[in-house]
């Protein structure tokens, strides 16, 4: 493997691009932008379970709200929240939250597995709904943005469109980076097997069940990260936001990336979004407007996506090139 | 016609080799604009459940303005439509995007109150003018409350609260309340629990439904055991049809009164049929209220979008009659946002559900009706309170 | 003689109504290879299944090294030193064959719960997976994907697996599986390399290399044990030639 | 509560349970013997309450409009297996969910497009429209119990179809081994299209004679959707006969859970939280018997 795959380069160019947008961009742009790499971070986490341990959760959106209504909580009106204590409570909180549905959903697998997480979900869904204590069904506000003071001294503030953009920024290289890091170690390649050959591993002596909780409840606390600086930088939480259509939506992004590639879900989190944006600004064509039914085309989109880029647009990235280069030996699948 | 955009060039263009380098995403539609329109933001639902209601408010605000003719001092009206999906998660990033992208002089929408709230947020946070066109939720002219927002509607308080006192005067002591859980809900059956014991009834239980549950028949069935003098509701679409059918099959219909926020029957009585005959409901606009404004207003309505208008569309009329005000004190010059909001402060407006006016948390302060469903219409049947304001509890304004 | 590494008493699985596996008693010994025939459906793999952990008995008990560990799940009976290979065969395709043993080797660490040292630094890990692939003779195929290797080779990475992780006995369900000649009379050998130092249980149709390698051959009809005793014996005993040898030529081919 | 009120909400548990049984036993059949998990399912039941309304418009008789009902929904089965899940078979779950995930908003806008948003009733035919007096506040429509009625035979004819006939042994086998079907020289993709077109008639069947009682609104299958999956998931994967006990008992859990009283501590548990009680429910039997009730274990 050479050092200096295309790969690289272009995921050097693409961080470089991000690195110095805020120069360049609107504020409008800077905070899509902003929103984008926070869902690349909760993509990320879902791709921990999905692409990577093999475990279709259909209710990682769960995760996501809970930290938001975490950050809601620990910001009384017209207080802002520490960064730093706010911030580790709500992965916390995620955590805990993932370990105690983890232990339960993973007493199952395959089909069970989604089915379960999305009833789940919608279980949490309905105590922040139907109970009063987090604004019911009209949600909670986040009134100001957490603040970065460590004993007086602040390096950063979140109120600044810029510097939350850097913060969600770094964030984003370190979850990615991190994520690399893991997946090659011991917790890392025992995972992978486990997506590859349950079974097997557990008959070399692994017992899966500890590391699939281990994974499912990182996912949580990754998924709670990205969650918080949602929260943090919409300055609302709703039950909608742990409802199953965000968690399906968040599926969507990992599998137009392609599962299993952490630059994968980075990428999908980011067409998935602008998609949606070009979608709903179709014009109007002969009398029909489409984007008042743009999700006629995006559901369209969908199928067409699941039945012709099974690997996602970075596998197709890889099929067109590897057609390039040896056109001999692409017929082996 | 609206220009339903997703991208201006001008910051496009600044970070599309950012955003094609990251994502792959080329080019999409951009247009020109001349600096000295008036910029509108309309955010409001154009598919899902609420599809209906969005398409009304949007008929009846374009109405408005252009028969004031959609020009004030010479500048121009430009609209800026979002598709809010009635999703709030999407709220605060779909206001935001009109607020800092397209950067709307004045924000519209919408009628999902969870929705509304994420754009309250925006309009706090950013001070742009909001104008509520339908959605109820108490604190978005309550605890929410601010200069810059403002309601053409209701609250969820408002409609039920004079149907309390109606009832006792009728000698009803003994009520039962059922809704589902979700705070227009809640806050609904709050003022009608507030009417009705200022007048002397009591509300024996307070029934609840998960929303959007619509499996009625365990409540109705306790409802019918304890046998109260009046059942009141807050239900919508098709939870209230399904509701009304139900009611009528169990055989309650003409043993138990059943009441409710005007919502239960509006828009829906084709659907319900003859299970809505003769339920009592208050609303602040009904089917045959008597006035000029209302006659010409429906006969316009009718006319240019070959459909019957509703409580929505009024709702939608009425904001536009609201900007319009504003607008034509700062004669289009939106820089003037003190005198704008003033003059939208002090405005009477002269709509077809009876004029009125801004209370001091900036919602109106209006006529309730109460109506009957007569022949598959909302009859108005007297008013049930006169020019009632929302208490606005927890404005500090 | 020394003491069984493991050993069944009275073990039996019932699927229903249906007994697989009735009333076993077997034992197993360092040095030698003990191997299972029958027909099929005879419950050779219930049986295997059985003493892997991968299927729970009904009744009896299974003692390894003295110990009961009947009941114990898969992973807890593979981490006490039993190995097993399977019938169909059983590794990561997508894996290189060296991660293939490098995943089995690291089992035998205390704790993959290690998330941020690369899994190639560890060395001792890395070195058993290694041993493991000399061993069986796949040293020169570390490299490739193990979904490229020819059937023969993939049976010798299953047996090298379950060599990485330092068993004391092998259960092997039909290593010999679908192999050509050659690759047969090399996977024998390896066997025999392998019996000093491990106790085997060698459940195989394959006749020659079962009376080439067994010291001791038990033969199951029904779930039940026909005969058991020293191969010379069994393939004496009429019992076994009606009920089963005779019949090898329709009931396997 | 009296005893009256008690066996009425009994009544009323089981009839709504029936109801949710003969929405998720199409589910269950395709999850079982197809192994595909469809999202749309719920999607299926709205087609099916929006087809009721339009042909009983149009016929103006809602029998006819549910006997052409059924055929248009088998069609649709037919084609959708053809056209789109019958290239999932070899493919991850996560395929399956996230294509008839699409298939949700798909169906969802065109039902915008060619119903509109609004919400339409559809009237209960007339030998049906009587009720019994149960108390003196208090009568049954007559035709809720004919709902319950037809879900009935409807189980019962399954259980038959399954367990009795050839069609319903092929069906077993095909849950259980694939390859062991197809080399019985059974055409097992004919079989599964048309298991799929059973599921997905019973689910808009389902729709269909719910519409009068129900009404027919925009999402209306969304929410049926989800507390199938809960039916599933509790009954076992497959298993008919678990869907209808996990029917029944969700809906007497959840028509409980609406009428009780329950604090604990202070803290007023029910009603509150009757929303949630079904997923208590469903997290209770997991804990015991992970694959459901007649489940399989894996």
């Amino acid at each position: 493997m050479g050092k200096l795959r295309p790969g690289t380069i272009i995921l050097v160019v693409c961080l470089l691009a991000l690195a110095v947008l805020p120069w360049f961009a609107e504020k409008y742009y800077v905070q899509l932008f902003t929103k984008m790499m926070i869902m690349a971070i909760f993509a990320m986490s879902l791709d921990l379970l999905v692409g990577f341990t093999g475990l279709v959760s259909l209710g990682h959106a769960a995760f996501f709200g809970v930290a938001g209504y975490v950050l809601a909580f620990a910001a009384p009106e017209y207080e802002a929240a520490n960064l730093w204590v706010s911030l580790p409570l709500a992965m916390a909180c995620s955590g805990l939250l993932a370990l105690v549905i983890g232990v339960l959903v993973l007493r199952t697998s395959g089909i069970y597995f989604i089915m379960v997480t999305l009833a789940f979900a919608q279980m949490v869904f309905f105590l922040f709904h139907d109970t009063e204590f987090g604004g019911g069904a009209d949600g909670i506000y986040v009134y100001a943005k957490p603040v970065a003071a460590i004993a007086g001294w602040e390096p950063f503030t979140l109120e600044n469109h810029t510097h939350f953009y850097f913060v969600v920024l770094a964030l984003l290289v370190l979850v990615y980076t991190g994520l690399r890091i893991l997946l090659d170690s011991l917790f890392g390649r025992v995972i992978v097997g486990i997506r590859v050959n349950e079974h097997r591993m557990r008959s070399l002596g692994y017992r899966t069940f500890r590391y699939k909780l281990a994974c499912f409840v990182l996912a949580g606390v990754l998924a709670g990260m990205a969650g918080y600086f949602a929260a943090a930088q919409f300055g609302f939480v709703n039950p909608e936001t742990l409802g199953w259509h965000q968690s399906g939506s968040v599926l969507m992004m990992v599998i137009l990336g392609g599962m299993g590639t952490l630059t994968g879900a980075v990428v999908g989190a980011f067409s998935m979004i602008l998609l949606e944006l070009g979608l709903q600004g179709l014009p109007a064509i002969g009398g029909m407007d489409l984007s008042k039914h743009w999700q006629l085309l995006m559901g369209g989109f969908i199928v067409c996506a699941v039945l012709l880029l099974p690997h996602g647009l970075l596998g197709l990235g890889r099929t067109a090139s590897r057609l390039r280069r040896k056109p001999a030996e692409a017929r082996d699948g | 016609m609206s220009k339903n955009q997703a991208f201006h060039r001008r910051g496009f263009l600044k970070t599309a080799i950012a955003a094609a380098a990251v994502a792959g995403v080329v080019s999409l539609p951009s247009f020109a604009y001349a600096q000295s329109k008036i910029k509108v933001g309309l955010m409001l639902p154009y598919t899902g459940t609420y599809a209906q209601l969005g398409v009304a408010i949007t008929n009846g605000f374009k109405m408005a303005m252009s028969e004031s003719g959609g020009k004030f001092g010479g500048h121009e009206l430009e609209y800026f439509t979002v598709d809010d999906e009635s999703s709030p998660p999407k709220a605060t990033d779909n206001a935001n995007a009109l607020v800092t992208r397209d950067k709307v002089d004045v924000l519209v929408g919408t009628v999902h109150s969870g929705v509304v709230m994420g754009m309250v947020k925006v309009a706090r946070d950013s001070g742009t003018p909001l104008i509520i066109p339908n959605a109820g939720a108490g604190a978005a002219t309550g605890s929410q409350c601010a200069p810059n927002i403002f309601r053409t509607s209701f609250t969820n308080w408002q409609p039920a609260y004079p149907m309390g006192k109606v009832l006792a005067d009728r000698g009803i002591k003994k009520a039962v309340t059922l809704t589902w859980k979700y705070g227009a809900g809640i806050e609904a059956i709050e003022g009608f629990k507030e009417g009705f014991k200022k007048a002397g009834g009591t509300v024996v239980k307070e029934l609840f439904l998960p929303f959007p549950s619509v499996e009625f028949q365990p409540l109705l069935t306790e409802i019918a055991s304890i046998k109260p003098d009046a059942v009141f509701v807050f239900f919508a679409g098709g939870g209230g049809v399904k509701l009304m059918k139900d009611w009528q099959a169990a055989g309650l219909k003409g043993k138990i009164g059943l009441y409710g926020s005007g919502f239960l029957t509006d828009g829906v009585l084709d659907a319900t049929g003859s299970a809505a005959d003769g339920i009592e409901t208050t609303l602040h606009y009904g089917d045959g209220i008597e006035t000029p404004k209302n006659k010409t207003f429906r006969l316009n309505y009718a006319k240019t979008y070959k459909l019957q208008p509703d409580v929505y569309a009024v709702q939608g009329y009425d904001a536009g009659l609201l900007l319009v005000a504003g607008l034509k004190a700062v004669k289009g010059d939106m820089s003037k946002k003190k005198e704008f909001l003033s003059a939208m402060e002090k405005a009477k407006i002269d709509s077809p559900r009876g004029a009125w006016t801004m209370s001091k948390a900036h919602n109106p302060v209006q006529d309730i009706y109460l109506r009957k469903v007569v022949n598959g219409e909302n009859k108005v049947t007297g008013v049930a309170q006169k020019a009632l304001a929302d208490p606005a509890r927890g404005c500090k304004m | 003689m020394a003491e069984a590494v493991l050993r069944t008493e009275h073990l039996s699985k019932h699927f229903g109504g249906l007994a697989a596996v009735d009333n076993v008693s077997l034992e197993f010994f360092t040095d030698q290879i003990h191997a299972v025939i029958g027909p099929n459906g005879a419950g050779k793999t219930t049986l295997t299944n059985l003493l892997s952990g991968e299927l729970i008995c009904t009744s009896g008990s299974i003692y390894l090294d003295g110990a009961d560990i009947a009941g114990l799940s898969a992973d807890r009976i593979s981490q006490r030193g039993v190995g097993r290979s399977y019938q169909k065969t059983n590794i990561f395709l997508p894996f290189s064959v060296f991660e293939n043993c490098r995943i089995a080797a690291q089992s035998r660490l205390n704790s993959s719960m290690r998330f941020i040292r690369r899994a190639l630094a560890y060395r001792e890990v890395v070195r058993e997976a290694e041993r493991a692939l000399e061993e069986v003779g796949l040293e020169d195929r570390a490299q490739v994907p193990a979904a490229s290797l020819s059937h023969g080779e993939q049976r010798q990475l299953e047996i090298a697996m379950t060599l990485a992780t330092r068993p004391r006995i092998l259960l092997l369900d039909e290593p010999l599986a679908g192999m050509g000649g050659e690759e047969s009379a090399h996977m024998v050998e390896l066997l025999q390399k392998l019996k000093p130092a491990h106790a085997m249980l060698l459940v195989e149709h394959d006749m020659d290399a079962v009376f080439a390698l067994a010291d001791r051959l038990t033969v199951m009809v029904d779930g039940r044990v026909l005969e058991s005793g020293p191969p010379e014996a069994i393939r004496a005993s009429a019992a076994v030639q009606e009920a089963y040898l005779g019949a090898d030529e329709e009931s396997h081919q | 509560m009296d005893a009256n009120t008690f066996l009425i909400q009994v009544l009323n548990g089981i009839q709504y349970g029936l109801l949710l049984f003969l929405v998720a036993s199409g589910l269950t059949l395709i999850l079982g013997i197809m192994g595909i998990i469809n999202l749309a399912h719920g999607t299926f039941y709205m087609v099916g309450a929006y087809l009721a309304f339009s042909l009983s418009q149009h016929f103006g008789n809602l029998w006819l409009a549910m006997a052409g009902g059924v055929v248009i929904a088998v069609v649709i089965g037919l084609v959708l297996e053809w056209l789109l899940i019958s290239r999932l078979y070899h493919r991850d779950h996560l395929y399956q969910v996230l294509l008839t995930y699409g298939l949700i908003l798909i169906f969802e806008e065109l039902r915008s497009v060619v119903f509109g948003d609004d919400v339409h009733g559809v009237a209960v035919p007339e030998i049906l429209r009587v009720s019994i007096p149960l108390t003196e506040t208090l009568s049954y429509p007559v035709y809720r119990l004919w709902m319950s009625a037809v879900c009935l035979v409807l189980a019962v004819g399954m259980y038959f179809l399954i367990q009795k006939t050839r069609l319903g042994m092929i069906i077993r086998a095909g849950a259980a081994n694939r390859e062991m079907v197809q080399s019985l020289g059974i055409n097992i993709n004919l079989l599964y299209r048309l298991v799929f077109a059973l599921g997905v008639a019973l689910a808009a069947f389902a729709g269909m004679i719910a519409a009068p009682v129900a009404s027919v609104f925009p999402g209306m299958g969304n929410q049926v959707l989800i507390v199938c999956f809960v039916v599933v998931v509790i009954g076992g994967i497959g298993s008919v006969k678990g869907a209808m006990l996990a029917a029944i008992l969700i809906g007497l859990v959840d028509t409980f859970g609406k009428v009780i009283s329950l604090e604990i501590g202070g803290v007023q548990l029910l009603p509150q939280l009757s929303g949630m009680m079904i997923y208590v429910l469903m997290a209770g039997v997991l804990l015991a018997r992970p694959e459901g009730l007649f489940g399989k274990r894996a």
